[in-house]
């Protein structure tokens, strides 16, 4: 397996654990910070698909305003899941 | 076909009644005899127009005038043929009186009843000169629409209820008769029109495909033209609507279901065809069996409307009896009955109106003795009883005579005793009301002013001109067409044209 | 065997239904906006994959770089709409998460689709 | 080559730089603003008439963007059906626009009336744009511009409800969005072009069938849920029943409209003929879930309590109609179709208007406050009336004409059953708007529910009510206009 | 129940999307349609058709311009109806939470955000303006504005950010995208082209090369703005406080 695959599928791997905390995570804010962090790792993975440009807006959009977004919304509504 | 010429007049004909409306819209508060006036001289220029057509219809004329069409074979377009100018001239003229006798009878919300008694005369007129299915279906479902105020019109709870019960029919009918259009210019190629002979054959289309187009489109108007299992909004409606409406409603609405099956007969499917497709007994045995059943019930009302109602049910019966002889004289009963039932049928319900307005009674029960109370009325009433069980010299003697003659023509003899037990039943629901009117006042007492005594004879108070005026004339007219029924205009004159061309 | 090689669009599948899961399932609304990125985010991901070349090089000329050899640009135009379009979204979203909260005081989604609605009438109007 | 060219450019742009502009109005004089954003859409609806009769039947007019031809730029693709819809478009909206100045300051806070503007004119221009764009990519980029301000514009006067319904409609609009997306991607990694016509052209020569079917079917539950097919529609009866009511009207007149057209664009010309054998299964779903809608729609109205409600659910079997008309696969129910979303967009437009004109008025919302209406609203309630019987299809309503092609092509294309559905419904959509009808016209109100002598809506209400439902009775009676074109284009299609 | 559901339905919706993946050209194979179709004009032609270095920015904003229209709408849009949901501040009255809540921000960190805030919005400027010859452009740009707009916002309060950019500089700025193209656009129709041209046919030989490269640079300069003005606009409108948005009666 070439160096280059086995990066690959680390970054996928974190992608879908990422994704996966997202999601479970109970605390929002914690599911918001993972999921800037699943941005950050996209645009890594974009970068290396050779698309500069988007890894430049993602991890300024994605992992940027869409975070703090939702960071301000749940500053101004609740933190936690409700049972 | 003959070659039919451009003219305008189908058109003005069926926008004149609009001249009533325009009166209403125009003064809708004020000047309350002039706008009743105005209504009536809009109805009378439509009859005027309509009648100024005669001369040239008789000549064999055809007046056609294309309004819009849609695509190729689908247009709107207004034609006056001999058939179409029949019904249109039964119509504007029933529809004239029945105006006039509005004028005095309508007591509330004139406005409302005179601009949908102008609207539907005009959607009418639209489907008596109707050049094809298209157009006919379109003013059909308008004059559908147009009528259901007229029925409502006295807003009573029973009012209301026939009303809800009408809807419900007619719009059940109007998406089956959709149905059938639809199927009908499938299957036919994209001819909607009428032809002289029929306009479709079996060489576009299946049998079973022709028989589901005619049997949608008995269907369809056999909701309006009251055959027997689709009648049921009929014995609700007449009683509750207004007298000249119920007088329209037996005298033209149902005769547009009637009308349609004829066109569908004559011009849609043809004579040949019938034949071949042998539905004619099945349609002879529905009307058969209208004709009695509807009959007997009619024995068993004892409000006066609802007993005319029912008696409608069986006559309208009769037209369709008459086209499925298949024979000439049958043919030409049945469609002149549609003019001699709105004669007879028309003067009862205004007769029956007059009643109610006078006495307040509804009950033939209820009616002894009001024949001298309202002499003028109730010997018109009787001439048309009389007529209707078809004693001549009347219009009622000359449908029987030749649908009679034309059962003899089929080779079916037992049309007659159906025609023979009708009068019979006929009979003994009209005699007893002429009876009860003119000789039972001894036996009724009634308790008034806390003592029984027989009720007083009242003589001579008759109603007012306008709607005296009207029940007269009808009267008359069942007579004069009865006996003379060849003078230019009179049913014969025009029905024998059409009946001779399809049964040579 | 394809799918092996084809293993980026299947992770953005993948996460696709992943965050189709989160917006069917959970019932916390921002979970569901959460999961509503993460399904945008997987395809643009799997965009740029499909304007992956073997060995490219970013669509860039600077320096006689051959234009062989560069990756697809037109998956990368199309997402930076998609990324901008993405964003639109969830702040409209967002914004109305906060009125929703203040006027229903809750952030479950059965809660809030469950909560009776005042008696009609005048109800279409405020103040 | 005339200015005309430039024409179709301008009526989408029009709109959307007036939609920039109109906040700077706002800051100065914000009076004016509901005057001038009739400036735009006055506009693009007279570059619109100019343009017809430029555009031959069967024919199209095709424009580069930026001067690339096709596959590599960005093609406005506008046909005789596209220019139909887009004139629908115009006119609903500006018609709309005139009804929403008394009846936005009544229901909408000041500070929100400019940003209900802009949203409305950002959403017609998205409309226009949506119909001519003949570039699948471009169709997403303008359906998320319909779909950002649709959104707005039904939570705009920040009652709970109406945010409530917004939330839930992104909630099923945004993740329908990327299924287009996706779709839209599926179709480029076998074809590797994103303009219609090409893509027609590389589909019908690409071996990869899975993937078409795959990306069809994603297209269909994608725009399936913008145009609130029967089983993705849960969104669309609060949604359009709980916005102010010009924009219900434009919803439900409009956008369900424009997104059924984009599907019939792309089922028809550009998973073209060979690919249809594809697709076929998919669109027999479709048909079924059209019949469903069909009576689902009607059922569902006719228990509703609430007018709007009862309209919006309306709408859903209008809806049903329209795929109906396309599953049908002949040019009568294309042209039925399309003919039904120019008489479904006018009927609707105007009942949610009327209906508006009673919450202007009175606040009534429900069917059983409508009870003796006449007596104090006759012109609404003529209006309401007319614009009814074209709902249900009865002639010479411009609904009787699209019934027509409807079941005659169902009927054409051997679908018995869908001909009897469309026949249901019809009678379903009967009953539940002559029940409106019955109570307005025939029902004595409620002491004091209305008042004694005429007090409508003010003209500028009534005029744009008028106008729709005085169209209806023109498209039906005057149909020989339209529908010959439309078949012609209607059989090109196929 | 509904989540059982739920779950086969997305299971079977992943079985169904995988095995259309495995059933689609090889990923990075040159032979694929997506390497062969349209690409190779794009990527040969670009630098003399559109005179960008950048082939990306050469796509979105020429070849596809129309597109990039229509996303600067989008943004317009999402602030207009974020606008619309959570209402605007007036001119002059604005109260931030950070304010209220008082921030404990150290006096190290607000000299650091002082201090990096002017450097990251002339990287956004620099981002901006040569987006033509390198990854970024007009949006990116206009999101790293907006983010320094963020990072200011949370450290000094909503006060001292909006008299930063107050609203009679961010209000003007917000279409600056669509006008931008509008502006070129119907340059182009000036020119004798079609809407969007950037090569005005009418002109002789073509229009000069760096004339196109100044068009395709005032469209960046528009994007940026318009982006990043609209980005601080939804941060002020979403940080706002209640009392501020509850609809006037």
């Amino acid at each position: 397996m070439k160096m280059g695959t086995a990066l690959n599928l680390v970054l996928i791997l974190l992608l879908l654990t990422t994704a996966l905390l997202a999601v479970t995570a109970r605390d929002l804010l914690a599911a918001v910070v993972v999921f800037s962090v699943y941005s950050l790792i996209m645009a890594l993975m974009w970068q290396r698909l050779q698309a500069p440009d988007l890894a430049l807006t993602e991890a300024a959009v994605g992992a940027g305003v869409t975070t703090v977004l939702f960071v301000i919304t749940i500053f101004k509504t609740r933190r936690r899941e409700e049972e | 076909m003959q070659e039919s010429t451009f003219s305008a007049v189908p058109l003005v004909a069926v926008l004149l009644p609009w001249v009533s409306l325009l009166a209403i819209l125009a003064f809708p508060k004020r000047a309350e005899k002039l706008r009743l006036w105005l209504c009536f001289l809009g109805s009378l220029a439509t009859f005027g127009v309509v009648l100024s057509m005669l001369p040239g219809i008789l000549d064999g004329n055809i007046y056609t005038i294309k309004l819009a069409s849609v695509v190729e074979n689908l247009e709107m377009r207004l034609t006056v043929d001999t058939l179409g100018y029949y019904f249109g001239l039964v119509l504007t003229f029933l529809w004239l009186l029945a105006t006039v006798y509005s004028i005095s009878y309508i007591d509330h919300k004139h406005n409302r009843f005179f601009a949908f008694m102008a609207l539907c005369e005009s959607f009418i007129l639209g489907c008596a000169f109707s050049a094809n299915m298209f157009t006919y279906f379109i003013f059909y479902e308008m004059m559908t629409f147009g009528s259901y105020p007229l029925i409502i019109h006295e807003e009573t709870t029973m009012a209301r209820r026939a009303g809800y019960k009408y809807l419900v029919y007619a719009i059940a009918a109007g998406t089956v008769l959709f149905f059938a259009i639809v199927a009908h210019y499938f299957w036919g190629n994209g001819q909607l029109g009428f032809g002289r002979y029929g306009v479709l054959s079996l060489e576009f289309a299946s049998r079973a495909a022709l028989l589901t187009v005619f049997f949608t489109y008995l269907a369809g108007f056999g909701v309006k033209a009251a055959i027997m299992p689709l009648h049921g909004w009929v014995p609700d409606a007449h009683p509750a609507a207004p007298s000249p409406a119920s007088a329209l409603l037996s005298g033209v609405i149902l005769k547009a279901g009637a009308f349609g099956i004829i066109r569908v007969c004559f011009n849609v499917f043809g004579v040949d065809l019938m034949r071949e497709l042998k539905v004619y007994p099945v349609v002879a045995v529905l009307a058969c069996i209208t004709i009695v059943v509807a009959s007997v019930f009619a024995l068993t009302q004892d409000n006066l409307k609802r007993r005319l109602a029912y008696s409608s049910i069986g006559q309208v019966s009769y037209i369709i009896l008459g086209l499925a002889m298949l024979a000439h004289d049958g043919a030409l009963g049945g469609v002149m009955h549609l003019a001699h039932h709105a004669l007879m049928k028309g003067c009862l319900f205004l007769c029956a109106g007059v009643i109610l307005v006078k006495t307040g009674k509804k009950n033939i029960s209820e009616m002894a003795g009001i024949g001298y109370q309202l002499p003028i009325t109730m010997i018109c009433f009787s001439v048309c009883a009389l007529a209707m069980m078809g004693t001549p010299p009347s219009v009622g003697f000359v449908t029987k005579w030749l649908l009679g003659s034309g059962s003899l023509e089929a080779g079916l003899p037992v049309y007659i005793v159906v025609l023979l037990a009708s009068a019979l039943l006929n009979a003994a629901y009209f005699l007893p009301i002429v009876y009860i009117a003119f000789f039972r006042w001894e036996g009724d007492e009634v308790e008034e002013h806390g003592e029984r005594h027989h009720p007083k004879l009242v003589f001579g108070k008759e109603a007012d001109h306008e709607l005296v005026v009207p029940v007269v004339i009808l009267a008359a007219l069942v007579i004069i067409v009865g006996i003379w029924s060849n003078v230019p205009g009179f049913p014969y004159s025009l029905v024998s044209k059409v009946v001779n061309v399809i049964f040579p | 065997m394809r799918l092996l090689h084809n293993y980026h669009y299947a992770a953005a599948m993948l996460l696709f239904c992943l965050g189709l899961h989160t917006v069917i399932v959970r019932r916390n609304i921002i979970k569901k906006l959460i999961g509503l990125n993460i399904m945008e985010t997987s395809v643009f991901f799997f965009y740029i994959s499909l304007g992956y070349l073997e060995g490219g090089i970013a669509p860039i000329r600077t320096g006689g770089a051959d234009p062989a050899r560069m990756v697809n640009p037109i998956p990368q135009a199309l997402i930076l709409t998609g990324i901008v379009v993405a964003v639109s979204v969830t702040a409209l979203a967002l914004s109305m998460v906060i009125l929703l909260y203040r006027q229903y005081g809750t952030l479950d989604v059965d809660r809030l689709m469950r909560e009776e609605e005042p008696e009609a009438g005048e109800s279409g109007k405020e103040g | 080559m005339g200015a005309w060219r430039h024409f179709p450019i301008f009526m989408i742009t029009v709109p959307l730089l007036g939609a920039v502009l109109l906040p700077f109005l706002g800051y100065v004089r914000e009076k004016w603003v509901p005057y001038a954003s009739l400036l735009p859409l006055g506009t693009s609806a007279l570059l619109g008439v100019l343009l017809i009769g430029r555009i031959p039947s069967g024919g199209y007019l095709s424009y580069h963007m930026g001067g690339w031809e096709p596959p590599f730029g960005i093609e406005i693709r506008l046909d005789y059906v596209g220019l139909f819809l887009m004139l629908v478009v115009c006119g609903i909206t500006t018609l709309a626009l005139v009804y929403s100045r008394r009846y936005i300051e009544k229901e909408v806070s000041g500070g929100r009336r400019t940003a209900y503007y802009v949203l409305y004119l950002l959403m017609s221009g998205a409309m226009l744009g949506f119909v001519a764009t003949g570039d699948i990519f471009n169709l997403f980029v303008f359906m998320e511009i319909l779909a950002l301000s649709s959104y707005a514009l039904v939570a705009i006067t920040g009652n709970r409800n109406a945010v409530r319904a917004a939330f839930k409609y992104i909630l099923m609009g945004a993740p329908s969005s990327i299924m287009v997306l996706l779709a839209i991607g599926f179709l480029y990694s076998v074809t590797g072009t994103l303009n219609m016509v090409d893509l027609a052209g590389r589909i019908a020569e690409s071996g990869f069938t899975e993937v078409l079917i795959v990306s069809y079917i994603l297209l269909v539950v994608g725009f399936g849920v913008k145009a609130a097919l029967f089983p993705l529609h849960m969104w669309l009866p609060d949604a359009h029943s709980i916005a102010p009511s010009p924009i219900s009207a434009l919803l439900s007149g409009l956008l369900v409209e424009v997104c059924a057209f984009a599907l019939v664009r792309i089922t028809l010309s550009v998973f073209t003929m060979r690919a249809s054998d594809l697709v076929m299964g998919t669109a027999d779903a479709v048909g079924v879930a059209a019949a469903a809608a069909v009576l689902y729609g009607g059922i569902m109205a006719i228990l509703q309590k609430d007018l709007k409600m009862m309209i919006a659910y309306s709408t859903v079997s209008h809806i049903g109609y329209i795929f109906l008309g396309l599953t049908a696969f002949t040019a009568e129910g294309l042209t039925g179709a399309m003919y039904h979303m120019l008489d479904h967009g006018l009927a609707k437009a105007c009942l949610f208007l009327c209906a508006g004109n009673f919450i202007y008025l009175k606040g009534y919302r429900r069917i059983e406050d409508l009870k003796g209406a006449w007596g104090q609203m006759p012109w609404t309630c003529f209006a309401f009336a007319l614009a009814s019987l074209s709902v249900i299809g009865i002639p010479p309503t411009a609904g009787f004409i699209s019934k027509w092609y409807l079941i005659l092509g169902n009927v054409e294309g051997g679908k018995w059953l869908y001909a009897a559905v469309l026949l249901a419904g019809s009678i379903l959509a009967a009953v539940y708007c002559l029940r409106v009808i019955y109570y307005m016209f025939f029902q004595a109100g409620k002491e004091g529910a209305w008042e004694e002598y005429w007090h409508d809506a003010p003209p500028a209400m009534l005029l744009p009510v008028w106008v729709l439902s005085l169209a209806t009775l023109f498209f039906g009676v005057f149909s020989f206009l339209i529908i010959p074109s439309l078949l012609k284009a209607a059989a090109y299609l196929l | 129940m509904k989540k059982v559901a739920a779950l086969l339905f997305i299971s079977a919706l992943a079985v169904l999307l995988l095995y259309v993946v495995a059933s689609m050209p090889p990923m990075g194979d040159p032979d694929n349609p997506t390497a062969t179709h349209v690409i190779p004009r794009y990527l040969e032609r670009a630098e003399e058709e559109t005179h960008t270095v950048n082939v990306v920015t050469g796509v979105i904003l020429n070849y596809r311009g129309y597109d990039t229209m229509g996303e600067v709408t989008v943004i317009f849009c999402a602030l207009a109806a974020v606008l619309a949901v959570l209402g605007r501040e007036r001119r002059g009255v604005i109260h931030g939470f950070v304010d209220r809540s008082e921030v404990p921000a150290s006096v190290i960190v607000k000299t650091m955000v002082r201090f990096m805030v002017p450097f990251i919005i002339l990287f956004s400027v620099y981002t901006i303006l040569h987006g033509e010859t390198s990854p970024g452009g007009g949006f990116q740009g206009g999101a790293v504005i907006g983010g320094s707009m963020i990072i200011f916002t949370t450290i000094f309060g909503l006060y001292e950010s909006s008299r930063r950019i107050p609203l009679k500089v961010r209000a003007p700025l917000e279409g600056a995208a669509v006008m931008g193209f509008f502006l070129v656009g119907s340059l182009g129709l000036v020119g004798g082209g079609n809407f969007l041209t950037y090569a005005w046919p009418r002109v002789a030989q073509g229009l000069h090369p760096s004339l196109v490269v100044w068009l395709t640079v005032l469209v960046e300069v528009g994007i940026g703005l318009g982006g990043a003005m609209v980005l601080t606009s939804i941060l002020f409108a979403m940080i706002r406080e209640e009392e501020e948005i509850a609809p006037a009666s």
